[in-house]
């Protein structure tokens, strides 16, 4: 194991292996001091990220921070890596890689060439070496075009992710939800559901539910209910409409493990979805959530830093050309992400480090009511991320998960950032909602007053 | 602009109706695409409650004197304990000491079980409750007890022998692989408050992990979640409960590969949503 | 003096007066509490907000939170009051009026007509009950354009103050910083110096050699030197060709006395500063900066919490139609706005509420080393502010002040707003950059590769 | 995308020779329209020692027994004092409690006040110097001593009366007014610590301030500032000093009417400025 070293003045400061750099690189963030592996203090800090800076791309190709046998995240990582993409960048330092990312030859068609030439830990060091505004910068000339029913991730436009939640997965209340969602220009890049149980017969229902609900309005999106892949695949089997598998997923094989899932169960399920054939403009199919700290908490971190652990994540997700990703950034709680400016950050690395790798990355945007944080933190994160370019964020009625407990951006959250960023809606989604007369102007975003025909029948059903 | 501006610029939503159906936001209108000043306040009010909710404290010596009393028929104490984390910043700073029970809350634990008649290899009880104020002490407080009394007389009829209930403070849900250790116990089912949403304060979930030990990981519990007023009712949960502790005991497994298989209250076409024809 | 109340559940909060219930409402920051004004928890500040929502605009005309006789700024808001303007809001509460603000009739030339009908008290009520996003995109309905040689504050544009500060004001060292700037695309609002020294003859030399530069390279823009304003008067007394009249000013007569300064001082300066008829494209020569926190630190806030002594300097302002208002948020330190969360909170409140009352505000994104923030920070505000339409930022050398000894933004940190958010420079001055090649592509802001050649010329003075 | 991407992307600056006329960070080169690595990462470092530089603490006795050696010809002591705020946390949110002594300071100081001769209404010295660690007690160990030897050797002639020397840990500017005040100065000379910069973590103030007592604002006093190696020289601050302590004793006056009006030592037409023709 080779260690790393950097002087600042009188003081030597030692790394003892490259994982014990990349932490001690990190911004600050409370898992990483959870997993003791933080920086002492700033210097420290600082003298790490020099270190890296000097470090050639090629290290990561070699000196492993998980070891090659014993993680088959490493071993996909390392066994997929496209060495042809790689090899024009493959005399830089970490420092000259963030140079030429920030270089005006560094434009969307460059990145997008690179990206298979990238590991998670690269992409996981250069982050480390930027500033918000850098991670910004960057991640805005991404972009990473992903097709279900629509087209999720173009350029100047963003999805949410419609999410009717309910405590008792009441099917009547989560339509209600629904309407409200897509009254509020909601749901394009899925209306998926976090089922409260695992119940299969349950689940099975609300896939189908959902299908018709899709079907009867014709709404070019797709649905999800995330409950876990094995649950999807019972659900499949028996027939059930299924448009994207869901699954959590995380950087290591012993933190999928704690999921109960690994590789091979992934690749089954997009098998299984994929002979569905319902796609209609393309055909991903999976759906992943992430979210710093999941790997610490299953006790799977291996003294890796959890920013590069869920960089890794994202190695997983790419192997299987995923529709949607997101980092469920503020989700877990303060143990891992201490308050806003820690989950803004964490946020905008992983946006950043989703979107070089060329995964199509959303976030949702959410905090804990035991975190440190507000809803002023999430206008900034959001507001953030829409000038990123990210792909898609969630929508929730009034910012309230009243099954997941968190909050997570509300659908006038998602109105915010598309009417102030001038960004707009998957195409086709956005001809449905213009359609409908749900969206009038389309200049500026602005909502109709009118209840749609079809709506207002379905009003009245209920009375 | 015009002098007659009216006095609510808010634009109310037609299908405010819906909002009987579901506690979810709905509805709330809109002033241009914002959210309204009222449904803006009480969101902060809603905030301003919930992180109160965090570090509300768990009253154990009379949840534990409640337990005793209501369980006497069936002649069940209950324990006191503590995780290792001291005090609630320091649980919410550092999950790991809250997986664990505390130096002295394991000896009384010992001392109890020494008490018990222990036989290695042998387990001393099918089940040990464990009941953990989590992040919501409140949860415990509004659901627990009432909940164990429909739970455990359900139960009694399958003859499980149970352990004393463990009331913990400041705890994980892993903490009940170590208590369920210690017991002996075959199955583990931790009743723990979940983090306080804002809607909800007060939820209560269910982990059950089969022969329960220190180092497991979520893989090998099952869940039931979101018991409370509004969420999940003791009726429901219950079965679901039911359905898992004997599945567990008969297939001697917990976790993934044990499935919620009782039969969804509903089917579609008796779904009557009105959304579909 | 009247008090108010709020009842939440079982819990009756009492206001004394309408400054307490001000201070109580306002969003956590640390100056109110070394004030003793500040909510004693997050539910205390909700009553007040809520009370606060409640209350009639009206309230603020009446119930005034420095006493009339007492105070020259609280005679100045009263006696300029437009009351034709104010009645097309009079009926409503400040929660009424936030959600006015928000809807779409509130079109820029609503919010225009409305301004003078402004207090700053009523403005710093309503933002007290505004999230970030709120703030935001209100703000950027607002549109303060002003003129002097240029014209500063056009929706899409993005001006900044060239700040070339020197610690010893060495002419040579101020101008390598110029040079640097004006290379950089930055100097458009001003070319500003802070002068070390309060000395006026070589504060004079310091406005003759800013003149002269812009004579030379016909660059259309203005210059000033920062020094109190009785310098200044000297120097214009003196013939000294001053283009902008600088001043510190707070939002309490006492503050301002502490200042040296009062409004009729001020009123003076304009004058003398008119009397020199400089300005080519418009007349508007004052530029003021405000700091949340220069009330309390100069013991003159009066009970009123900070962020409203602060809109009322936007009253003082106003009354001299400056070309160029700032508030320097994270100026002064972290006793009056704690961390970088704090700082972003007030600059954007500061900018909104000098928008709504009609100041051609700026911000300086910045902070100092003994408080809790970083150019992360930085770089989260300064988008922010982009977002919401911000007339004007600062651009010192390496976000570094070596005189003012706190970092501000940058002439890269200018050139990243301009270019993520598409925002362009004052167009008289875009046009010099362009002549000049400085800026070459005006789609994408881009930096020429050449040196123009009459800065190459000066250059080649040197050797 | 090509293979034959630069090692380097950054673009430098023609005009880098500037450098060496200012320690401002100009012409640090671009990516894109970014800052460079190098750049980039400097300015982390600058800013975690600027951070250190404010918590540095003042080496108050040393300093006392070296002023008291330099002084001695002119026999002047000095006296370690105190604010109120009790360590640099409180002073950096309390800046109240640093514009006082705390009461054992102010014990010491009369009790040293009462051995020298005191009659009211006339004053006992005619300046007072103060020093104080203000945000950069580095500011004050790298050039107080230094500076006062000029400055005093410079004063000497016009045979003012001078205080003993006293140094101050946690202090604001305003605690000069007590001090001066209960040292019945006429003038208070305060040398403070500034806020530490990025390139220059000791930069010293000196603020002047008249018949210097308690509650007096900042309209009140004379600056002068950016005291440093780099910055204003000793030669030439003690010019401004000088000037500034002369006239107020001849105007009584100090503050916002007395103006530094010691001559430039530049003119316009000898400035050569590269820039102007
Ligand atoms: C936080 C959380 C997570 C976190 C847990 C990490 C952490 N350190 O907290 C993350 C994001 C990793 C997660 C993942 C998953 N979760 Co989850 N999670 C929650 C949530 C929102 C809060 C839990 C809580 O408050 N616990 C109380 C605190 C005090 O205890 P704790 O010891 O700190 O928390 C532990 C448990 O919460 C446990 N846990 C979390 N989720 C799950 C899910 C299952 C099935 C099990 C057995 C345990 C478990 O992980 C924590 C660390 O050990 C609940 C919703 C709710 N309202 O409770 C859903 C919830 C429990 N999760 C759920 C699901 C489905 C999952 C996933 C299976 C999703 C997927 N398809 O992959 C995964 C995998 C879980 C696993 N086997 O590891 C469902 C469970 C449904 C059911 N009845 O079985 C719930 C109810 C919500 C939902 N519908 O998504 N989850
Ligand atoms: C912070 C600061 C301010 C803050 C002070 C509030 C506060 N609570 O700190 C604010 C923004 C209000 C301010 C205002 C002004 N300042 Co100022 N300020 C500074 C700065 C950046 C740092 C001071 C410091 O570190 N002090 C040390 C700490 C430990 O002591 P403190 O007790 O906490 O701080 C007190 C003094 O700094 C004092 N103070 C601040 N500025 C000034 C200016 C003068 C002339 C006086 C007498 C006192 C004074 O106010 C503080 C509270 O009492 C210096 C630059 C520098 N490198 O030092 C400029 C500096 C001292 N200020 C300067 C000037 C010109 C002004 C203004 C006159 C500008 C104007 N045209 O209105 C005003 C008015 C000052 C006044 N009479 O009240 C000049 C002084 C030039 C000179 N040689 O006289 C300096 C050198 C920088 C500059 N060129 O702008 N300032």
């Amino acid at each position: 194991m080779k260690s790393y070293h950097h002087t600042i003045g009188q003081h030597n400061y030692i790394f003892k292996d490259l994982k014990d750099l990349m932490a001690k690189a990190s911004p600050t963030r409370s898992g990483d001091f959870l997993a003791g592996l933080g920086a002492e203090n700033a210097q420290e800090r600082v003298a790490a990220q020099m270190a890296l800076a000097d470090l050639p791309l090629k290290t990561f190709l070699n000196d492993l921070v998980i070891p090659y046998e014993s993680d088959e995240i490493t071993r996909l990582i390392i066994d997929s890596h496209d060495e042809q993409a790689f090899k024009t960048v493959s005399h830089l330092t970490i420092g000259d890689f963030r140079n030429w990312l920030l270089s005006d030859d560094a434009d969307t068609s460059a990145l997008h060439a690179l990206s298979k030439g990238l590991t998670p830990e690269m992409v996981a060091a250069v982050s480390k070496i930027m500033r918000i505004q850098d991670l910004v910068i960057v991640s805005k000339k991404c972009e990473v075009v992903s097709k279900f029913r629509n087209t999720i991730g173009l350029r100047g436009r963003l999805a949410t992710r419609l999410q009717p939640n309910h405590p008792t997965d009441d099917p009547v209340g989560i339509a209600a939800s629904i309407l409200d969602g897509l009254m509020n220009g909601a749901g394009d890049a899925v209306i998926g559901i976090n089922p409260a149980s695992d119940n299969v017969a349950q689940v099975t229902l609300l896939i189908k539910m959902l299908d018709q609900i899709i079907q009867q309005y014709q709404i070019p999106t797709q649905s999800c209910v995330l409950t876990h892949v094995t649950n999807t695949l019972i659900a499949i089997d028996s027939g059930a409409p299924v448009d994207l598998v869901f699954q959590s997923i995380g950087g290591t094989e012993a933190t999928n493990r704690s999921f109960g899932i690994d590789l091979n169960l992934l690749s089954e399920a997009r098998d299984a979805a994929y002979s569905l054939k319902r796609g209609t403009v393309g055909s991903n199919v999976m759906y992943f959530e992430t979210g710093q700290g999941s790997a610490l908490s299953a006790q799977a971190n291996f003294g890796v830093d959890q920013q590069t652990c869920e960089a890794r994540a994202y190695a997983v997700a790419r192997h299987f050309d995923p529709l949607l990703v997101n980092s469920v950034v503020g989700f877990i709680g303060p143990e891992y992400l201490y308050d806003g400016k820690q989950i803004m950050r964490a946020g905008l690395e992983d946006h950043f480090c989703g979107k070089l790798l060329g995964i199509p990355m959303g976030c949702d945007v959410c905090y804990t009511n035991h975190a440190e944080a507000d809803q002023d933190d999430m206008d900034t994160l959001l507001t953030l991320l829409g000038v990123a370019g990210c792909n898609f964020i969630m929508g929730v009625p009034g910012a309230d998960d009243i099954m997941l407990n968190y909050q997570t951006t509300s659908f006038h959250d998602a109105l915010y950032a598309r009417r102030v960023l001038d960004l707009k809606p998957a195409p086709e989604f956005e001809l449905w909602l213009q359609n409908m007369g749900i969206i009038t102007d389309n200049k500026m975003i602005t909502l109709g007053h009118n209840l749609p025909n079809n709506f207002a029948k379905a009003l009245q059903r209920l009375s | 602009m015009s002098s007659n501006i009216k006095s609510n610029s808010v634009i109310e939503n037609s299908w405010a109706q819906l909002k009987q159906l579901t506690s979810a936001r709905i509805a709330l209108g809109r002033s241009g695409i914002s959210l309204p000043t009222h449904a803006q306040l009480k969101f902060q009010l809603d905030h301003a409650q919930a992180r109160d909710a965090v570090y509300f404290q768990l009253n154990v010596s009379k949840l534990c004197a409640d337990l005793t009393q209501s369980f006497s028929s069936m002649n069940l104490e209950s324990i006191g304990l503590q995780s290792d984390a001291i005090d609630r910043p320091t649980y919410l700073k550092r999950p790991d000491y809250g997986k664990r029970l505390s130096q002295i809350s394991k000896e009384i634990l010992l001392k109890r079980i020494t008490k018990a008649k222990f036989s290695p290899n042998t387990f001393n009880y099918d089940i040990a409750f464990v009941i953990v104020d989590g992040l919501s002490a409140l949860a415990i407080e509004t659901n627990a007890l009432r909940f164990l009394k429909t739970a455990c007389t359900n139960l009694q009829s399958e003859k499980f022998t149970i352990a004393p209930f463990c009331v913990v403070e400041q705890g994980r849900v892993a903490i009940g692989d170590e208590i369920g250790e210690l017991l002996s116990a075959k199955l583990v089912i931790v009743l723990i408050g979940e983090r306080p949403g804002l809607s909800s304060p007060d939820s209560m979930g269910i982990y059950l992990t089969w022969h329960p030990k220190v180092g497991l990981t979520d893989e090998s519990r099952n869940c039931i979640s979101n018991i409370r007023n509004g969420g999940l009712s003791d009726t429901e949960a219950t079965m679901k409960l039911r359905y898992l502790v004997t599945q567990a005991h008969k297939r001697e497994i917990s976790g993934i590969a044990l499935k919620d298989e009782t039969s969804s209250k509903q089917s579609l076409s008796s779904l009557n949503s009105f959304l579909i024809e």
